[in-house]
């Protein structure tokens, strides 16, 4: 039997939610070669956007690549080597970040960044009676962070929330513990805090705990992170909902690109993951144990 | 002519006062008065505090690189290495909790003191022995710890047993005479590493070996070995700091301690410390790294500055510090 | 630029100092000095340790601003901001301490700032040609592609007076030139100083030999404590006269009488000793209360000898004894240990912390002697510089000052001291008295006359012959790195030892009796 | 004494090669032969173009940083510079496109010229005049730069204008008689940089900036300039990798050239040259980038280390490069 392979190109493990895709990633790779033989997979990191073009420079170079899942690093940067690839005849699937062309995708697992902002506005805004005072934490300048931002505003739009704060924590608890603790010597009042990111969201619970402060109704996160979910479960009430972002839909793409090799008929198209709420009824559904995030 | 040999004691009092050594408690004591303009709220005693007590882990680890710095060397590898050091701790940690309880903090503080000494030794044994540039080999070694924690971690997070977090909490939250138990470990460690710098033959062999290296080598210093040892410290002030880290959010993850190196470079070069060695500033490291955390503060507390553009007020506000030390030196 | 053949007698001078004077902070260091410097004149400056001649030198130089007092040259006030602009203006200095890049090569020093081009690019093959031939007029053997880290100190001064002689200048001031030279390069180079004079440039001249500032001057300036005793023709003093002035007392006798080994059991056995590339199969011994003395050209490998056996260059030994005790010695600490202490010819290089007050480098070598306890107990060093700078009068004009802002002469005698903390069977002075006025020479003859008397075994290495004559009990005489000649008692004379170094005397094969 | 001064004509050839020189150059050979044991496809045309090409920009920056650190100074804020020239880059190219369609692409070019000298200009004169360690001085615009990409970018990217994609393309993608234009670029700004270190009056006088300041200055060299333009030159090298770098990932983002200038001083002292300053080699550097960008390549043609750890084996490898270099130069 032919040996198929499949590379897989994500960014390296920087903090928790990228930590997670590359369990996922490596997880799938070995399962997928323990149950086929003939299906090589190849995981690679690659710490800048610089770095991934390279890496399937690599990859490729040998010439003998069958398929490639790629998240990308952003969009824009990676269209052009992508397409290269595709032209050589390559199965391109796509996670989570969509290219700027769509139509150099065979597959297109997506997740929804924006949906992520604008749930947690929605709840926000329905929660706290359509007004009060928020607190932002943000991550690392990028598209994700962009668009996670872009639909919290949005989500907040009609009503009379005020955003007093927006700052940068890079994606580390330490910052965000930090940032929290300054945000909270800033503002007297603030009702909730959202953190872009379920990393940055450990850091503000700290803080807040650590103030003593009483008038935050909500801290709030992003990205399904095991510990939050785990509070989401045992109905936390400054935590209790959470927003999916499972880095597990690198699994699942891999999974799918690796089905046509085994026989099955290519899946093409876009599989669209949304970001729906999580509460205490569902989290069970969202929570594995076992991931490192 | 020896009739004119000094009497220090009538120098008039401004001559004597050593301004390299004060400067960087002036560019505090000015970066005080512009925060008070700019957010009243700046000196509230939680603001305070907190931005002081958030200051310690650079502090210690800067005291230690105060050591590497002016024998000549150079740490790259002191953030990452925390992240590592605070892994194992953890990791330690959890497994003793079964057979030790409690005193698994204990086992662990020791372990983790060992362990930063030994990765310090294996910093300093490799400059050294291989005779490298240190900012080679601990770039090395910066990328080797990195990737320990993340292999250890799986890229998540390493948490600390729920049944040690509430007695290892007061170590970073806890207080004794009001004053946060971070702050007075730090200013423990930067005593002690005063004390070594400018009070022990090895202090001075130190400072030797970083001024000029034949000099110190004509006078039968071994050179080899101080920086070795200077490593070690540096080691060991890592390890400390990750002890009183650990406490604060109770779990090491592969972003712990990111881009730490350069900000605790940052705090003993605002502090006085020159890069190429020599004289090592143990008090003014400690204002520099007090200086770093408390222009993030005001980056935060002010209302007129983009979020985009924080860092480049950073900047600025740092290369002023500079500036204003270097002004001050001349009076 | 310049006269032809002008006697000094009757030029306009060319340079005029007028009250002249420098302070740091409140330390007045140099005070009213007047002087006229005539062009074809060789002015000599001489002057106790501390004097300010360097100073002064310095001042006129551009290298520091005078708080008081104006320089006139060809008549026109001038000041300038840096040397360079001294430069410009026909001033070059040749520094008492060697400044030279050490990780650049010869040429690269020569031609350091004028470097010679050919359509915009550097012409290395014009630099080197002329760089061999400027050192070849002073005597010098290095490569101009040599590295000056690897030169032995001579070499590197006599590529420092290369590069003030290299274009033509009005006035050259020497600061002590001769003090690291041997007697063959001495002489080459007064030789270049006195074809200067007559082409009519103004020389000044510092040095503390007075017999070549007797042979070499025509006016003579004494300074004393930062002032100006005043100045003299050279024929209406002698060296004597010279001494009182400089020194304000009648002197005593310069050498200290010879005495001999006090036991002709050695302390010191080398045997067999390689430094490979510099010194090869060297062997002495040296007895408790003698004084030993080491002669040779500049790169004889005296120095090289002294270093390998302490570790500080790779060599191969077959046995070192100390004291009859077979010892192994890696490192200086070792030799601390085992009772050798050694002071290195390059105290700026080597021997002193320049950036660092006096007592921690007093100490630096002797901390673990010094102090019993772990920690450095208050007040005990500055007893100890108290007491050093009282034994070796040391003239320090604030004990807060850096090494570096002593004078070269004190800072000798500091590091001096520092060794002497160390309390040594056996003591290697590398060029004891480098630098040093007369007045002091005679007290650290007396000082080495001290220490043999205590039974300590003494070796002198030195390329002043008179000192190594006056001096040495023995002496041993290296030429490309072997011993190659050893001279004891009356056979001990200037001649032989120079025969010995230069060319292999008729005493060539005779290595060691013992 | 004449009898033994040196005739260099005469030293066996192997004792005349400069082994600091050539140990880069050993070390890239052996990591070559590690890769073909490792992958036998490491050595396909295609692989071996690729990375050379791909290691252009690293190599272009650290021709400049080849000056800067010869020159005694250090520059870290290379890799935001990169960044933020970029970024103008492209807003000026797309702003310029409905005026003057592919000529942007020339007026562009001509512009981030101006602009990175510029930002040399700056570093330069804060680091000459305002006498701040370079260190410092560097890590504040590394700050500023960084802050103004992500303010230009507000924090997300700037693309390069569609039409201007295909004409811009071939300047990293193209070959010229079959050599990818990127590593021609390199070996002309390497073999310029060459001249202006070794053959120039002002290459001499960095290196003398470097090896000793002082002396320098007694010998009336212009320290402060002298710095000055070797952060120009660093500038204008930055701008010149800006030009290869926009055809390949077309946009600048936040992240753009992140941790180049750890990659770019790793670069430099891997090619031989002190950070102390003094001596710089330039065809080192451009081996020392190559070396980099070939050890970051095996890791992807390996399959036997988990990417968790592929930083420590870079570490490592990087390490063991320098002390290849170290005991070749020990024959
Ligand atoms: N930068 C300085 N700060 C303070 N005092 C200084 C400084 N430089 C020199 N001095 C003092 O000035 C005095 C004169 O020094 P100078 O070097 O001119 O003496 P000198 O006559 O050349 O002696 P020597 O023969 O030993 O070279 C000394 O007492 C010295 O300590
Ligand atoms: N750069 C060099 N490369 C090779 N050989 C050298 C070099 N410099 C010196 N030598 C050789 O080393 C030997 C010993 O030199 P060294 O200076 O340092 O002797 P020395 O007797 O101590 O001189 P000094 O009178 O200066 O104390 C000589 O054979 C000399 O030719
Ligand atoms: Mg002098
Ligand atoms: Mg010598």
């Amino acid at each position: 039997q032919e040996t198929r392979t499949i590379a897989v190109s994500v960014p390296a493990a920087t903090h928790g939610w990228t930590g997670g895709v590359v369990y996922h990633a490596q997880k799938a790779a070995e399962e997928i070669q323990a149950a086929f033989p003939n299906i090589e997979v190849i995981v690679k990191t690659s710490p800048s956007a610089a770095a991934q073009v390279s890496a399937l420079e690599d990859l490729t170079a040998a010439g003998n690549l069958d398929a490639l899942v790629i998240l990308p690093f952003s969009s824009d940067e990676l269209t052009g080597p992508v397409q290269s690839v595709a032209d050589a005849g390559t199965f391109i699937t796509v996670v989570d970040r969509g290219l700027t062309d769509p139509e150099i995708q065979d597959l297109y697992v997506a997740g929804d960044n924006i949906a992520v902002g604008s749930t947690t506005a929605k709840f926000l805004v329905d929660n706290l009676g359509g007004k009060g005072d928020v607190v932002v934490l943000r991550g690392i300048p990028t598209v994700i962070d962009d668009e996670r931002i872009q639909g919290f505003q949005e989500g907040l739009e009609g009503s009379d929330i005020k955003i007093l704060d927006i700052q940068y924590a890079n994606w580390n608890s330490d910052e965000a513990f930090s940032l929290m603790q300054d945000y909270l010597a800033k503002y007297p009042h603030i009702d909730a805090v959202w953190a872009n990111d379920d990393d940055m969201l450990l850091g503000v619970l700290e803080a807040i705990e650590q103030s003593g402060r009483t008038e935050i109704k909500y801290a709030l996160g992003g990205n399904g992170m095991k510990e939050i979910i785990e509070k989401v479960m045992a109905g936390d009430p400054m935590t209790p909902i959470e927003t999916p972002y499972p880095p597990s839909m690198i699994k699942t793409a891999i999974y799918m690109t690796a089905a046509q090799f085994n026989g099955q008929a290519p899946v093409r198209g876009t599989v669209k993951l949304d970001a729906p709420l999580i509460t205490k009824d569902n989290a069970e559904e969202y929570y594995f144990p076992d991931s490192p995030f | 002519m020896s009739d004119i040999a000094a009497t220090p004691s009538r120098e008039p009092l401004l001559q004597r006062i050593n301004w390299v050594d004060i400067g960087p408690f002036i560019a505090l004591a000015i970066l005080v008065m512009v925060g008070v303009l700019i957010n009243p709220d700046f000196l509230a005693p939680t603001n305070i505090t907190n931005v002081v007590t958030r200051s310690a882990f650079i502090a210690i680890i800067a005291v230690g690189a105060t050591f590497v710095i002016s024998s000549g060397g150079l740490d790259l590898s002191v953030g990452s290495m925390t992240a590592f050091v605070t892994g194992i701790m953890i990791m330690f940690m959890n497994a003793m909790v079964p057979s030790m309880g409690g005193n698994a903090i204990i086992a662990g503080m020791a372990l983790v003191l060992c362990v930063g000494a030994l990765c310090g030794l294996f910093n300093g044994l490799i400059v050294t022995v291989g005779k490298i540039e240190p900012f080679i080999v601990t770039l090395g070694t910066m990328g080797i710890f990195r990737a320990l924690i993340t292999f250890m971690s799986d890229g998540g997070n390493i948490p600390l047993d729920r049944s040690l977090r509430e007695p290892f909490r007061p170590v970073y939250y806890g207080t004794f005479v009001g004053i946060p138990i971070p702050i007075l470990v730090s200013i423990a460690v930067a005593l002690v590493g005063a004390f070594i710098l400018y009070k022990t033959k090895f202090g001075r062999r130190c400072a030797a070996v970083g001024a000029n290296e034949e000099v110190a080598r004509f006078s039968g210093i071994s050179v080899g070995r101080i920086r070795t040892i200077a490593f070690v410290i540096q080691g060991i002030c890592v390890a400390i700091a990750a002890i009183c880290y650990v406490p604060r959010l109770g779990a090491a993850t592969p972003t712990t301690g990111q881009l730490w190196e350069l900000q605790v470079i940052t705090a003993v070069v605002i502090g006085g410390t020159a890069l190429r060695g020599g004289k090592g500033r143990i008090w003014g490291t400690v204002a520099g790294a007090v200086i770093l955390e408390m222009i993030a503060n005001l980056m935060v507390l002010s209302n007129f500055i983009s979020e985009y553009l924080v860092a480049a007020v950073q900047g600025v506000i740092i290369i002023i510090a500079m500036l204003v030390q270097r002004f001050s030196k001349q009076p | 630029m310049i006269d032809e053949q002008v006697s000094p007698g009757h030029a306009a001078p060319l340079m005029q100092l007028s009250g002249l004077g420098k302070a740091y902070g409140s330390v007045r260091v140099l005070s009213d000095v007047n002087l006229d410097i005539r062009p074809g004149e060789i002015h000599a400056i001489i002057g106790e340790n501390g004097a300010g001649k360097s100073t002064l030198m310095r001042l006129i130089s551009g290298h520091v601003k005078p708080t008081e007092g104006s320089i006139r040259l060809a008549g026109e006030e001038v000041e300038f901001v840096n040397p360079a602009a001294a430069e410009h203006a026909g001033i070059a200095l040749v520094h008492q301490e060697i400044l030279l890049a050490d990780g650049l090569t010869v040429v690269e020093n020569l031609f350091l700032g004028r470097e010679m081009t050919r359509n915009g690019v550097v012409d290395d093959r014009s630099m080197e040609r002329i760089a061999s031939q400027k050192l070849a007029a002073l005597g010098c053997t290095a490569s101009p592609r040599a590295l000056v880290r690897s030169l032995p100190i001579a070499q590197r001064q006599l590529v420092q007076i290369a590069r003030a002689l290299l274009e033509e200048h009005r006035l050259v001031i020497f600061d002590e030139p001769t003090a690291v030279l041997t007697t063959t390069e001495v002489d080459t180079l007064l030789g270049i100083v006195r074809g200067l004079r007559d082409r009519g440039v103004a020389i000044l001249y510092i040095s503390h030999r007075l017999n070549e500032v007797e042979a070499l001057a025509d006016r003579i300036t004494v300074l004393r404590d930062g002032k100006m005793i005043g100045t003299y023709d050279a024929v209406d003093v002698s060296q004597e006269d010279m001494a009182r002035l400089m020194v304000g007392r009648e002197l005593a006798m310069l050498y200290p009488a010879k005495r001999g080994p006090s036991s002709e059991e050695p302390v010191l056995e080398i045997e067999h000793l390689s430094v490979p590339g510099f010194v090869e199969d060297a062997s002495l011994v040296a007895r408790p209360g003698e004084v030993l003395g080491l002669g040779g050209m500049i790169g004889a490998g005296r120095t090289e000898l002294f270093e390998g056996l302490l570790g500080l260059r790779p060599a191969k030994v077959s046995q070192v004894r100390v004291g009859g005790k077979l010892v192994r010695i890696g490192s200086v600490a070792d030799g601390v240990e085992a009772g050798i202490g050694y002071l290195t010819e390059d105290r700026k290089g080597k021997g002193l912390l320049l950036r660092e007050r006096l007592a921690p480098n007093l100490v630096l070598t002797a901390l673990s002697r010094l102090y019993r306890k772990p920690y450095l107990e208050q007040g005990l060093e500055q007893r100890e510089l108290d007491r050093a700078v009282d034994e070796y009068d040391i003239r320090v004009r604030s004990k807060r000052l850096e090494a570096g802002q002593l004078s070269g002469g004190n800072q000798q005698k500091l590091l001096l001291a520092k060794i002497m903390m160390l309390d040594p069977k056996v003591v290697i002075i590398d060029e004891p008295t480098r630098g040093i006025d007369i007045g002091n020479k005679s007290q650290i003859y007396a000082f080495i006359d001290a220490l043999i008397r205590a039974g300590k075994a003494c070796i002198v290495i030195s390329s002043e012959l008179q000192e190594l004559v006056g001096l040495c009990d023995r002496i041993l005489v290296m030429r490309a790195g072997r011993i190659v000649a050893e001279f004891a008692d009356e056979a001990i004379t200037e001649e032989a030892v120079v025969l010995a170094a230069t060319s292999g005397g008729p005493n060539a094969a005779a290595g060691g009796h013992h």
